[in-house]
């Protein structure tokens, strides 16, 4: 029962944390760019306008893929655990894998009910989306599963612990920085959000969204960056009570809109270069250190 | 009834079945389907260790014995093959061949239970034949492309046996024996390691040719892509399996660990293995590629064969409890989505009679429950929760991580992502989309042709909440083989799969996405009700644009806003140049028929007087050489 | 008795002459008369001589009737008998089919050199005779070549082994044992002599053209002739020679097998595909025979066997269908009968299980393998693999192509024949002893040299 | 009018402070948008953000003036946002032709053919004045007062009966589109 309220309490933290916190990156962007910018809370009000208004359905795989992708990406949420063991509602199932693969229920079912809006804006962007799915996550789980090599556990409440006496960024920097940058991929943010490129694709998947779905839409992303984020805080920056870890959370957010917000986007063959290119190398570089136990 | 009678009376079964078939395929298509139900029945009845005697040729003894991997193989392949008979009792009336396929399809089955019964390198040689065989039939019974994948299909099938039977005899002459367990004994103490490894590795070329590992994976594509569509399904799901089954005997089977452990390359696996390994992992790389650009769904899905072929080689090779488990797990994983999947193809196609994904699009409108196996189907291939096919990459994954198999890993890695792609590019093709206007009075196909895909998919979903059951066998196999006999892997009392690193509960992640599910569908039902946009107005009325954003446009032809040809382009393109090993065969093909041309020319062709040179030419070398 | 397997048929053929009209039955009678002969005479198990105006051994012609000519003489006069069956193939050629039947029988029985050239040049003409049906006269000309090259490099070996040894006589000359320095030139010369008929490369130049050339030659010659020139060879390199010479054969022999195989899986007549395949299995008996041994000799034969079989079938039905069809496509959609037995016995030739091939291949390979002859399983794995090819090609083109043409007559005799002959195959695949049993008495009867001579010259001593 | 609900209410009031526009930028009154959007003016402070389809947005802006053949898009695009939706005209074009009003194919004013919550006067209008009627558009939704959406249903045989008059089909049919 406790699990359940934890695994509530992670829903709702989540929903606001990432929904206050996307305020606030377009506040800092706009600042970037010397403009005031909307406030804090500008996205809860767009979430809720979207969600007050009347939509239009394209059929019913497009209800069953925002369901879909919504029920996935919450599922998800409600496993990650956030920074240490008394915040980890499942101790037994919070496998990195099974994090990683139930996250992917979420994409499925966006990518399917967007496609199923007929438009072939929503399909390039889709396709774009995987492809460069394709070009993050490799790096990624390189990294991952040098740590979880390193650690022996892929479990991310015992990585957490196991992080007591140091931070895997500082044993693993290269691990780190090369996490960071498929975390921006997975975030979409600048330069990779290639496949919601509005001025090109017309905002690819999104294309067909109206009301309601795009608010479900976007309360799934908001899951979904607080995934991702989560995760890279729990495996790189350690343990700690919450309140570090929403210190944490925050500044690892903050890094990511402050470097968006000066970049350009990539074409979608650039950006797979990119990655398949330093990132990957040098992933390859962190596991071999982990290998013959060059770590700090 | 022992096992022995049951394959020998399946076979001659099987030529009375063309009879009756002839007289009416359909009542030769009910029986074959209610044969296919005793069979699974009687599988089940089997208790391990059963053995049975076949008859004795050239003084070998033929035997059957009924083992945990039997049962497992033995269930797998007669779910895919009972569902594609319950499939083929309506599909057929598109075929011309309907007696045939049933005959070939009972035989088939015979030869596929006798290899997993084979107790004997012989046997198993000899019902692999019958299977390969039968099959042959079959695949060119489909378009006219299907006649050169017979021949291909053949060739590819019958250089993997004849290396295995090379093999096969090299053990017998050396070590006195054809029965497998004892050949593993006499393995273990033989001191060459050059001839155990040759033996070892001649026996899984079997194998790897038939379950499309690298070097020999080329006849996927041609016959996968051009069988008749149902057997497609057969194909994929069942017959590339007995050659998981043949490298699963010769990896496991034969311990490997134990054979090669004065050879070991990385991380405690030997050599041997690891090239294995290696083959797997190049046949990811390759399955991969090539599926995500291929416009052919059905070739999409054999090249999708060739990489899951991969993922189940570098599970059972690494010879790693988990992995292992992991890879066997994925053959019952990939049978079923690869079946399903291909059934859903046979039905688009006996709808639409084409399989090229650019011309169809939108059949979600017309066939949903074909797509909705599909896409249970695929969410199970990709790898996804709550479908069974996670569980078996979860295990690989962790096998691979724990041996610090980084590579190995990150090809892994790659193919599984790279799944997500080419298994969307027909959802997003074939069913979703724009319904193209030659296609509006398409129908969902009867009950009989989606009733056993269903039945599939609710398999899939069952054991992916509650694997436990086919993990029980699994579980017995890795104790048959010794490897780490004292690891219990199923905790079904907790509900748990433990890993090495970490564990995880299936039910419990299912119940997080069904309440995630629920959650999300009370926001939906809080907020105002949509209003339907028709995608089928340009269909239904004549002059009605379609009603989605287009920028402004008017578009009243659906056929020209689906998009669906090279889905990936911005990647495809990035590959377009890769050399084909496929050519590379061709050649090698070409090799021997230009070979035979130039015998042709200078031997058989010339008048009386060449012929005559020749003799005298023979009769000085000989002389020369022996004088 | 036994010179009545001869007699008979040159008799057979003399009245014929004389009433052209009974050539067909009387070719019947023949070979029907010699099998009920041989069938009384059921295995002698023992050798038994018929000495010819009582001269006796060595001196004279005698003929020799051990386990070995009997089962060759069986298979040969068999499948004359089922030819003769055949009214429709066997035509005008009656009167060469009788004289071929009387040539092969006395190639197959007598136990002396020379007469078994002559036996040769009859069985060479008489052959040439029968290959110039269709007026494929050109080819039948190479042929008459390479018999006459064939027949005349047989006689000088026949020549020296007389110089050498003083007498004609098989067994005389394989006790007396021939000097080595003259063993090299004779067991050579033989080998090449016997090399014609033996389809042993590069001596097989005629085969495609006469066997792709018309009907009847290649039923006849692919199944009798081809039995009773390797029965030849083994009865040579076996008996007489006692295994010297057999690398030669070896050597050829594997050649042969690759260098067949490879031609036919270019080829795109039908007829001509199989003539090239059974110069392969050729290559593959008389690698066999160069072993030397009583069970490979014996396994040898029983692969023979098991081809010749497979052949006569699958001849008679490509015979059927090159000269009744110009497109081959889809044809046996048309002919159920001829096509499951032509795909039948071309599945038996390539060895798959439940067919006769695959119990003597896997024979074949499992005893060279207990020979440690690891090259030889190879090679023909490899002629396997190329042979699987190019059977698949033409079962699935005759079965599954789109059909063009008008439907031809169904030959009624002929599908029947062809039927009970695709079963016979399946039987032997369930009952392998059927053929194996007296296959492997004729090997055993070839390696026992000592019996031989015994049997022949009544002599206790001596002997090898 | 009828009286709002709570929830109405509260509804507005979100909607009044998030409006995601889609431009219809025929005419050259887009040319006055990126100041408004960028540094200078930072439109987004209110909470108005240019949005790709019109699936999404809330406002429709119409640039400039309009002919029968981008009239017909722009109902086309009208019709596929979701309600509420509303419009602004841009410009003196879209209330009466501006410098255009006499030619043969321009239409003179919009609110005949699609109903238009707000006018901006002005050729073109400053980027001050767009701030402005949207600040007023912003109140008006606020109190509900921006009702062209529901005027459009309810009136939609009068709006139709117009559009038709002026361009005989609303949809247009060549062999493009065919």
């Amino acid at each position: 029962m406790v699990a359940a309220y934890k695994a509530l309490f992670n829903l709702v933290l989540g929903f606001f944390l990432v929904l206050s916190l996307e305020g606030v990156g377009r506040k800092i962007t706009a600042r970037v760019q010397r403009r005031i910018g909307p406030p804090w809370y500008q996205n809860f009000i767009d979430v809720f306008k979207a969600l007050s208004k009347h939509p239009f359905s394209n059929g019913w795989v497009f209800d069953f893929g925002v369901l879909m992708a919504l029920g996935g990406a919450m599922a998800t949420a409600m496993i990650v655990p956030m920074g240490s063991t008394t915040w980890t509602p499942f101790p037994n199932s919070d496998n990195f894998f099974v994090i990683m693969y139930l996250f992917a229920v979420g994409a499925l079912g966006m990518a399917m009910g967007m496609v199923g809006s007929g438009n072939p804006w929503a399909s390039i962007g889709v396709s774009r989306a995987l492809t460069q799915m394709l070009g993050y996550e490799l790096p990624y789980l390189i990294v991952i599963s040098s740590t979880i090599f390193y650690y022996k556990t892929a479990s991310i409440h015992k990585l957490v612990e196991l992080q007591k006496n140091g931070w895997n960024l500082l044993v693993m920097p290269l691990g780190g920085i090369i996490a960071f940058i498929s975390l921006m991929g997975m975030l979409g943010k600048k330069p990779f959000d290639i496949s919601t490129a509005p001025a090109e694709i017309a905002s690819g998947p999104m294309t067909e969204l109206s009301g309601k779905y795009l608010g479900l839409l976007h309360i799934m992303h908001v899951f979904a960056m607080f995934v991702e984020v989560s995760l890279f805080v729990d495996v790189f920056l350690g343990g700690g009570n919450l309140g570090w870890y929403l210190v944490k959370f925050i500044v690892v957010w903050v890094l990511a809109v402050l470097i968006s917000s000066v970049l350009p986007r990539f074409r979608i063959e650039q950006m797979l270069k990119f990655y398949w290119g330093v990132p990957l190398g040098l992933a390859f570089l962190n596991a071999l250190f982990v290998l013959l136990g060059w770590t700090l | 009834m022992a096992m022995s009678t049951l394959l020998v009376s399946l076979v001659a079964t099987s030529v009375v079945m063309y009879f009756i078939s002839k007289a009416s395929w359909k009542i030769g298509a009910i029986l074959n389907f209610l044969i296919g139900i005793f069979l699974i029945s009687y599988v089940f009845a089997l208790s391990t260790g059963t053995t049975s005697e076949l008859g004795t040729l050239f003084g070998q003894k033929l035997q059957l014995i009924w083992t945990n991997a039997s049962y497992y193989f033995s269930l797998v392949s007669l779910l895919v093959i009972v569902s594609v008979m319950l499939f083929a009792i309506k599909w057929l009336d598109s075929q011309k061949y309907p007696a045939a396929f049933n005959m070939f399809l009972l035989m088939m089955t015979a030869g596929s239970l006798g290899v997993f019964m084979a107790a004997d390198l012989i046997t198993l040689y000899i019902f692999w034949e019958i299977a390969v065989l039968s099959s042959m039939l079959i695949v060119p019974m489909g378009k006219k492309e299907s006649r050169k994948a017979a021949v291909v299909y053949a060739v590819m099938s019958a250089s993997g046996t004849y290396m295995y039977l090379y093999g096969a005899f090299l053990a017998f002459q050396r070590y006195g024996t054809l029965n497998i367990s004892e050949i593993a004994k006499h393995m273990v103490s033989d001191p060459s390691t050059g001839i155990k490894a040759t033996i070892f590795l001649l026996l899984a070329s079997a194998g790897i040719a038939k379950s499309g590992i690298f070097p020999l994976h080329t006849w996927l594509r041609i016959a996968h892509g051009n069988a008749p569509d149902a057997f497609s399904a057969v194909l994929s799901g069942q017959l590339v399996k007995l050659g998981s089954y043949v490298l699963m005997v010769s990896v496991a089977a034969l311990p490997s660990l134990k054979i090669f452990s004065n050879i070991p390359f990385y991380s405690g696996i030997p050599a041997t293995n690891y090239f294995l390994i290696a083959l797997g992992a190049t046949s990811i790389i390759i399955g991969t590629l090539m599926a995500i650009k291929q416009d052919d769904m059905k070739m999409l899905i054999a090249f999708s064969s060739v990489a899951n072929g991969g993922y189940i080689l570098i599970g059972i090779g690494t010879m790693d409890p988990i992995g292992f488990e992991g890879g066997v797990l994925h053959v019952f994983n990939h049978a079923l989505a690869a079946a399903v999947i291909f059934m859903a193809f046979a039905s688009v196609v006996y709808r639409t009679h084409t399989k090229k994904i650019s011309e169809l699009g939108g059949l979600i409108h017309k066939m949903p429950i074909t797509f909705l196996a599909y896409l249970f189907a695929i969410i199970s291939l990709a790898g996804i929760p709550p479908m069974s096919g996670f569980i078996s990459k979860w295990m690989i994954y962790q096998a691979l991580v724990r041996k610090g198999m980084f590579i190995t890993a990150f090809i892994a890695f790659f193919g599984s992502i790279g799944s997500f792609l080419y298994v969307f590019r027909p959802l997003a093709g074939v069913f979703l989309g724009q319904l193209p206007k030659k296609y509006k009075d398409v129908k969902e196909v009867s009950p009989i042709m989606w009733l056993p895909m269903v039945i599939l998919v609710t398999i899939s979903l069952i054991i992916g909440i509650w694997p436990f059951p086919i993990l029980k066998p699994i579980e017995g196999m890795r104790m048959d083989f010794g490897i780490a006999p004292t690891m219990k892997i199923a905790d079904s009392s907790h509900w748990l799969i433990k890993g090495f690193a970490g564990n995880w509960n299936p039910v419990l992640v299912f119940n997080l996405f069904l309440i995630g599910f629920v959650i999300a569908y009370i926001l939906y039902t809080l907020f105002p009700r949509p209003k339907k946009v028709d995608l089928l107005a340009p269909h239904k009325k004549e002059g009605a644009p379609i009603n989605i954003y287009t920028g402004g446009e008017f578009i009243y032809n659906p056929d020209l806003y689906q998009y669906n040809t090279k889905f990936y382009a911005g990647f495809e393109r990035m590959y377009e140049k890769h050399p084909s090993w496929e050519k590379l065969l061709e050649m090698l093909a070409k090799f021997f028929y230009d070979l035979g041309e130039w015998v042709h020319g200078w031997f058989f062709r010339p008048s009386p007087s060449a012929y005559t040179f020749w003799v005298t030419l023979t009769i000085l070398i000989v002389f020369w050489v022996r004088w | 008795m036994i010179s009545l397997l001869i007699a008979i048929p040159l008799l057979l053929a003399f009245i014929s002459i004389i009433w052209r009209s009974l050539s067909k039955p009387l070719f019947f009678l023949a070979s029907f008369t010699n099998i009920v002969i041989l069938i009384t005479s059921w295995f002698p198990n023992g050798v038994e001589i018929h000495a010819m105006g009582n001269w006796k051994p060595p001196f004279g012609i005698n003929l020799v009737f051990d386990n070995a000519s009997f089962y060759a003489a069986l298979v040969v006069n068999a499948f004359f008998l089922l030819t003769s069956l055949l009214p429709g193939l066997v035509g005008n050629y009656g009167i060469p089919l009788m004289l071929l039947m009387a040539a092969a029988n006395g190639f197959v029985l007598t136990g002396d050199l020379f007469n078994s050239f002559v036996f040769m040049e009859i069985i060479t003409i008489t052959a040439v005779t029968i290959a110039s049906k269709k007026e494929n006269f050109y080819n039948a000309f190479k042929y008459l070549i390479l018999g006459g090259i064939a027949g005349s490099i047989y006689l000088l070996a026949t020549i020296f082994a007389y110089a050498s040894t003083g007498s004609l006589n098989m067994a005389h000359v394989s006790m007396a044992g021939i000097s080595s320095s003259s063993l090299v030139a004779i067991t050579t010369l033989y080998a090449i002599g016997l090399g014609v008929e033996a389809k042993l490369f590069p001596l097989n130049g005629w085969v495609s053209g006469v066997y792709g050339g018309n009907d009847l030659a290649p039923v006849i010659l692919g199944t009798s002739v081809s039995f009773a020139a390797l029965y030849m060879v083994g009865r040579l390199f076996g008996t007489v020679f006692h295994g010297n010479g057999a690398e030669v054969l070896y050597t050829l022999a594997l050649i042969t097998i690759v260098i067949g195989e490879v031609a036919a899986l270019r080829q795109r007549n039908l007829l001509k595909t199989f003539a090239y395949s059974s110069v392969a299995q050729a290559g593959v008996v008389v690698a066999m025979l160069s072993k030397g041994t009583g069970t490979a000799m014996g396994l040898a034969y029983f692969h023979l066997t098991n081809d010749a079989v497979a052949k006569f079938v699958i001849f008679l039905v490509a015979g059927f269908l090159v000269y009744n069809y110009k497109n081959l496509n889809g044809v046996f959609k048309k002919h159920k009968v001829l096509g499951a037995s032509f795909s039948i016995a071309s599945f038996s030739l390539v060895g798959f299980p439940l067919f006769a091939g695959f119990q003597s291949k896997l024979r074949i390979i499992m005893e060279a393998f207990s020979m440690k002859d690891y090259l030889f399983p190879s090679v023909m794995l490899l002629a396997t693999l190329i042979e699987v090819g190019y059977v698949v090609r033409w079962n699935v083109k005759l079965w599954f192509e789109e059909e063009t043409q008008e439907k031809a007559e169904t030959p009624v005799i002929a599908s029947t024949l062809a039927l009970i002959l695709a079963l016979v195959l399946i039987t032997v695949f369930i009952k392998p002893d059927i053929f194996l049993g007296g296959a492997m008495k004729m090997g055993n009867a070839l390696a026992d040299t000592k019996d031989y001579i015994q049997g022949v010259l009544s002599v206790v001593k001596g002997g090898m | 009018m009828k009286e709002r609900t709570i929830w109405e209410q509260i509804a507005d009031s979100f909607r009044s402070r998030s409006i995601w526009m889609l431009h219809y930028c025929t005419g050259c009154g887009a040319m006055e948008l990126p100041p408004t959007m960028t540094a200078r003016f930072d439109m987004e402070r209110f909470g108005i953000t240019p949005m790709a389809t019109p699936r999404q947005a809330d406002i429709m802006l119409i640039t400039g003036y309009l002919n029968t053949k981008t009239l017909r898009r722009v109902i086309y695009t009208y019709e596929q946002m979701a309600d509420p939706k509303y419009v602004v005209g841009f410009g003196s074009c879209t209330i009466n032709g501006g410098i255009y009003f006499d030619s043969y194919s321009t239409i003179n004013r919009l609110d005949y053919y699609i109903p238009v919550d707000v006018y901006i006067a002005g050729c073109m209008p400053r980027p001050e004045a767009i701030l402005e009627a949207f600040n007023y558009l912003m109140e008006k939704i606020r109190k509900g007062e921006a009702d062209g959406w529901k005027r459009y249903k309810e009136n939609y045989d009068w709006y139709k009966q117009n559009q038709i008059r002026s361009l005989g089909e609303v949809y247009v049919h060549d062999e493009f589109h065919e």
